[in-house]
């Protein structure tokens, strides 16, 4: 049989130590939150530098090459440039909500990437309900950008954050229908577990068809959910100057523009969870020995590189499709996505009662 | 239709049109009372067809007191040019729109009042076209004093 | 005689509202002089009801510098230095129908070697303009990558331009009575790289933006303008041609050596911002075959026929003579009155015509085929403001 | 941040190596501003195609010096490159265009129609001669089009300056234009005198020795 891993969070280090010794609980409860910090601003710089440099390489240029060797220290100037930044506040505004609303984007990423098991060790919390809370915390983005938008009294944010409002609500419907096929097979809506879930190989091949179907239209979803070309309507360059962040500037520029980076880390991280095996190894059934191959990649590693695919294949996107018409975008999720994901979702469900997938494990 | 002919049926079409001389292409003056009237046959009659109006500007004369209005049209159909000229006096230059037979005069003659100063009679959106509402003055008048304006010492 | 003055603030408050109470209530936007997709300082007036456009007013004047003015006061051979900034994508078309109005003026016989390298040089600015367009055109409707590519192969005529005429943008070559310099010796070898390494780009032009399938419902009958308004709105070049009309002056009032080539002129059938597309396409393809056909023999002579005399008087009397643009027809009329200054010169520039196809055609769709549209006219604001 | 650089050097001054840690805090802060100009897309004419345009494209690369994020609002750019002509309709779009952006910003006025009116000096109603007039001008970039090249020297001295000049003890005090780069003993009279002998002395051209280098006929 394969290896077993065992799954431990900081969360349930905490609690097991509170009893004894509260310090130390208290202690692993910062590293938790201090380790999201880090692990944010760490990854905001390194995704914000790999996306100029790789836009830089698709158009036959070289990206930044002054600050710091090949640019690296770029992002960290342009971050302490933003801190630097006059902060301005539109007078005819709505001031309140104008100061609020890039930390409720915020807000919904830092509660996402708790829930997202980069490795058997490296996970913040697991919640039984992890597939639902992460899906229902994404949801505090499209707040934000609608109250950014419309308390800039501009008329170019309000018409962006519109737009985004109408294009995320109508996109998270096929994005969980996507997510409820894998649930169906793993059985369980605990990420930990649908990771291990997938011990004998990963649910986008396991389960024949319907799983690459259900990725295919997650990844269209998702891509519209954190506004990333071909669905970046709601902050179009060129025909709205900036959508709906047209009135912000410095820290709080700041904040939605690291908030869509770290988002696009989410979506990655979620289709690499349920659809790639997150940090399990690549395994066929009971084929013993490549199995024991595979496992001698840490599963830390399975993770990175499998989310490191998805990010650079979202960038990919950006520098190859133009944007679609509102329209367009809305026809392409009512008229052509959700079809898809009813009909997938029985097709699954079918699978899954008559057990016709590959290595059945009830 | 070669050159000489298409002269002769654009003189036969009103009185008081006659060939313009010291042009390098086909010119012909006609009376500003009757210009209305001489571009719709020129437009509507299919043996000349001038469906296109290639420009509309002006020159002024101040010396002789008169502002002359060039309309420069072709034939898409029959690919031949015509270029037709008119005067009004430089005190009261009015004169009827042709934006009626083609959509683009509107906004050429536009220009021209706002750079001369001719008022167009029938047109439906007449107001300056480069410059400020409020602005004093028509700038390509001969006679257009600027404090803004530097002239090149001689 | 009723005639009325308005001023802007009284025409948009003539704008008729939709009163009905069903409908939504209906905003002003001002697609100001500084916005990302009006290539330079046009500004658009919109009336918009949520996201489509109900009217358009353009507003210009922002970058009105007076050119006609000035041009009563310079001499003809230095008025060849201000067209350069008029459309600045076409320098060396609008350099050559200043000098064609003098030289027909005085009657200038001119040899091959001149009419040869003009039509070369004209074409290959032709090219370079597309290019410029096609990416600016990918970049509006929201691709960031076809603009660099455009770019890239932009800078490779730019440097065999520059080699030749010494500038990069505006060129101020093509002067009455023949240019200003002989080409280089390797004029001849570095188009013919040129052209060798820009055809198989070409085809990735057409996979990159034509056959992806977003692009082309982006643009598939997006603010169609039919042959009747597009003659009567006066549009001249692609935008005419992609309406049906094949009104072109290489083949209808052929100058230079177009007369000895062969090419075909592409003419669209609906005339819509696909067929637009289309046309542009087609006509770098063109243009690279007109420079194939010209650049192993051009003729020997020399390339300057009269004295570079500065005060070139002209005779009284009007002239007018225009040329093909990438963009349209480029019209020159002078009045001279026989000093070395033109009493008058207008010039009918292509952009100010073509401009006004989006308030015919964008009025009903939505604010991003508003942009699409814009971009496929491919405007240049200083040409059309002076 | 506001409240760290502005109230905060008074207090940090008298304290033993405070004014050490206020020359470090100088550096950091100089040193993000200039690496990192967001340029605002503003060309309203030729200039735009050369210095804003072909800058950013592929051969010349304005990326390498990490100012390669055109944004389009004036909120988030801190670079306003004046390309082009300004006339007299765009004069107050421009003060709007320059009050709106955040506190740092920096202005370079390239192409000589931004510095001085370029061709439209004389006899021209609506040209304004000189940026300068209207909103106060960093660095200066001459020619028409500027090469791109000539773009990144100006680009590259305001980041020099950037990073000379300012101090938190003195927010928005800056190094004048390079002008104030002159050597000892030589002032701008000096050199304007000069160019107006020179320009004197070159002003004739002479006709027939210029026929008879290209062989033409006498006049």
């Amino acid at each position: 049989m394969n290896t077993t891993w065992k799954v431990t969070t900081v969360a349930q280090r905490a609690a097991e130590a509170l009893p004894a010794h509260p310090w130390i609980a208290s202690g692993y409860l910062l590293l938790g939150v201090a380790g999201i910090g880090a692990f944010v601003a760490g990854l905001g710089l390194a995704m914000i530098y790999a996306e100029r440099k790789i836009a830089a390489h698709f158009q036959c240029r070289l990206g930044p090459m002054r600050v710091g060797w090949h640019g690296l220290l770029q992002t960290v100037a342009d971050m302490l440039k933003l801190l630097m930044k006059e902060d301005i506040v539109p007078a005819q505004g709505d001031q309140l909500l104008h100061l609020f609303a890039p930390l409720l984007t915020f807000l919904g990423t830092m509660l996402a990437i708790m829930m997202v098991p980069m490795s058997p060790i490296l996970q913040v919390a697991d919640v039984n309900i992890g597939v639902l809370y992460v899906t229902a915390v994404s949801g505090f983005g499209v707040l934000g950008i609608l109250l950014g938008g419309w308390s800039s009294n501009n008329k170019w944010s309000l018409l962006g954050a519109m737009r985004a409002g109408a294009q995320i609500i109508s996109y998270e419907i096929s994005a969980t229908l996507a997510l409820l096929v894998v649930v169906m097979f793993s059985g369980t809506l605990q990420l930990s577990h649908i990771v291990q879930s997938q011990a004998d190989g990963w649910w986008i091949w396991r389960a024949p068809g319907v799983g690459l179907v259900s990725f295919i239209v997650y990844l269209i979803a998702s891509t519209a959910e954190i506004n990333r070309t071909p669905f970046d309507i709601p902050e179009g360059e060129s025909e709205l100057t900036a959508g709906f962040h047209t009135e912000y500037s410095g820290i709080r520029f700041a904040f939605f523009f690291l908030a869509e980076f770290i988002n696009m880390f989410i979506v990655s991280a979620m289709a690499a969870t349920l659809f790639l095996g997150g940090w399990m190894p690549f395994h066929i059934g009971g084929f013993g020995t490549l199995n024991h191959a595979m496992d001698l990649i840490p599963p830390g590693l399975w993770f990175a590189g499998k989310t490191g695919f998805l990010i650079f294949l979202i960038m990919w996107f950006r520098w190859t499709f133009p944007r679609l018409r509102v329209d367009q975008l809305m026809r392409l999720e009512w008229k052509i996505l959700l079809p898809v994901g009813f009909a997938n979702l029985l097709v699954g469900a079918s699978f899954v009662i008559f057990n016709l997938y590959f290595f059945p494990w009830h | 239709m070669s050159p000489d002919d298409l002269v002769a049926a654009v003189i036969a079409i009103e009185s008081g049109v006659a060939k313009k001389d010291l042009c390098d292409r086909l010119a012909v003056n006609v009376l500003p009372e009757t210009l209305l009237k001489f571009m719709q046959r020129l437009h509507d009659d299919p043996q000349l067809a001038f469906d296109m109006l290639y420009t509309h500007t002006a020159v002024d004369y101040p010396v002789e007191n008169r502002i002359e209005l060039i309309y420069q049209l072709y034939s898409v159909k029959q690919r031949h040019y015509l270029m037709v000229a008119t005067s009004v006096k430089r005190d009261k230059p009015e004169i009827s729109s042709v934006s009626s037979i083609w959509r683009i005069a509107e906004w050429h003659e536009r220009e021209v009042y706002d750079l001369f100063g001719v008022l167009y009679d029938g047109h439906p959106d007449l107001r300056r076209l480069f410059l400020d509402d409020d602005w004093k003055g028509f700038p390509l008048r001969k006679d257009y004093k600027d404090d803004f304006m530097l002239e090149r010492p001689e | 005689m009723s005639i009325r003055v308005t001023t802007l603030d009284e025409k948009i408050h003539e704008i008729p509202t939709n009163e009905s109470p069903m409908a939504s209530q209906e905003y002003f936007v001002n697609m100001g002089p500084q916005h990302p997709s009006t290539h330079g300082v046009l500004r658009l007036v919109l009336k918009m009801d949520g996201e489509t456009v109900r009217e358009i007013l353009p507003v210009l004047g922002y970058i009105h510098r007076g050119i006609e003015k000035k041009g009563e006061h310079i001499g003809y051979r230095q008025f060849v230095h201000l067209t350069d900034r008029l459309d600045y994508l076409s320098a060396l078309a609008n350099n050559w129908a200043v000098s064609m109005v003098v030289e027909k003026a005085m009657n200038i016989e001119l040899n091959d070697r001149i009419q040869t390298i003009r039509t070369i040089m004209a074409e290959l600015q032709r090219i370079q303009s597309h290019q410029l367009w096609w990416g600016v055109f990918g970049m509006d409707l929201g691709a960031f990558t076809p603009f660099l590519y455009g770019f890239r192969d932009r800078e490779k005529i730019t440097t065999i331009l520059e080699e030749t005429i010494g500038a990069r943008l505006t060129m101020n070559y093509i002067q009455p009575g023949g240019l200003m310099f002989d080409i280089q010796p390797d004029f001849a070898k570095k188009v013919k790289e040129f052209i060798s390494y820009f055809k198989p780009k070409l085809e990735e032009y057409e996979t990159l933006v034509s056959n992806n399938v977003i692009f082309e419902q982006r643009m598939k009958n997006v603010g169609i303008l039919d042959a009747a308004t597009a003659v009567s709105i006066g549009t001249t070049g692609p935008v005419l041609r992609a309406s049906g009309v094949a009104h072109d002056l290489r083949k209808d009032e052929p100058y230079g050596v177009y007369g000895k080539v062969q090419f075909k002129v592409a003419v669209g059938s609906v005339g819509d911002s696909w067929d637009r597309y289309r046309v542009r396409i087609e006509e770098m393809r063109q243009s690279i075959q007109i420079v194939e056909q010209l650049i192993d023999n051009i003729p020997e002579g020399k390339t300057l026929v009269m004295k570079p005399a500065i005060k070139i008087k002209l005779p009284a009397g009007n002239y007018y003579s225009h040329i093909e643009t990438a963009r349209g027809i480029f019209g020159v009329f002078v009045v001279a009155d026989g000093t070395d200054r033109p009493y008058r010169i207008h010039l009918r520039t292509p952009n100010f015509n073509n401009l006004w196809a989006v308030t015919v055609t964008a009025p009903g769709w939505r604010l991003a085929d508003l942009v699409t549209i814009l971009s496929s006219l491919d405007i240049v604001v200083p040409d059309i403001d002076r | 941040m506001g409240v760290i650089t502005e109230k905060l050097p008074i207090y940090i001054e008298p304290m033993p190596g405070g004014s050490m840690v206020l020359t470090s805090m100088d550096f950091m802060i100089n040193w993000a501003h200039a690496n990192s100009l967001w340029p605002l897309t503003f060309g309203t004419s030729c200039c735009a195609i050369e210095v804003m345009m072909a800058a950013g494209a592929s051969n010349h690369d304005l990326a390498r010096f990490g100012a390669e994020v055109a944004r389009a609002t004036p909120r988030q750019a801190d670079l306003l490159v004046v390309a082009g002509t300004i006339v007299k309709r765009m004069a107050p779009i421009l003060k709007t265009l320059y009050a709106q952006m955040g506190e740092p910003r920096y202005v370079i006025a390239t192409g000589s129609c931004a510095i001085s009116g370029g061709p439209f000096v004389f006899n021209s109603y609506t040209t304004i001669r000189g940026v300068d007039q209207l909103i106060p001008v960093d660095v200066y970039v001459p020619g028409c089009p500027p090469r791109p090249e000539a773009f990144f020297y100006g680009l590259l001295t305001l980041q020099r300056m950037i990073k000379e000049g300012e101090t938190v003890r003195k927010p928005g005090i800056r190094r004048k234009p390079v002008m104030a780069a002159l050597p000892e003993g030589i002032t701008i009279a000096d050199i304007q005198a000069e160019l107006a002998a020179l320009l004197d002395r070159n002003a004739t051209v002479n006709v027939p020795q210029q026929c008879k280098e290209r062989d033409l006929d006498e006049p």
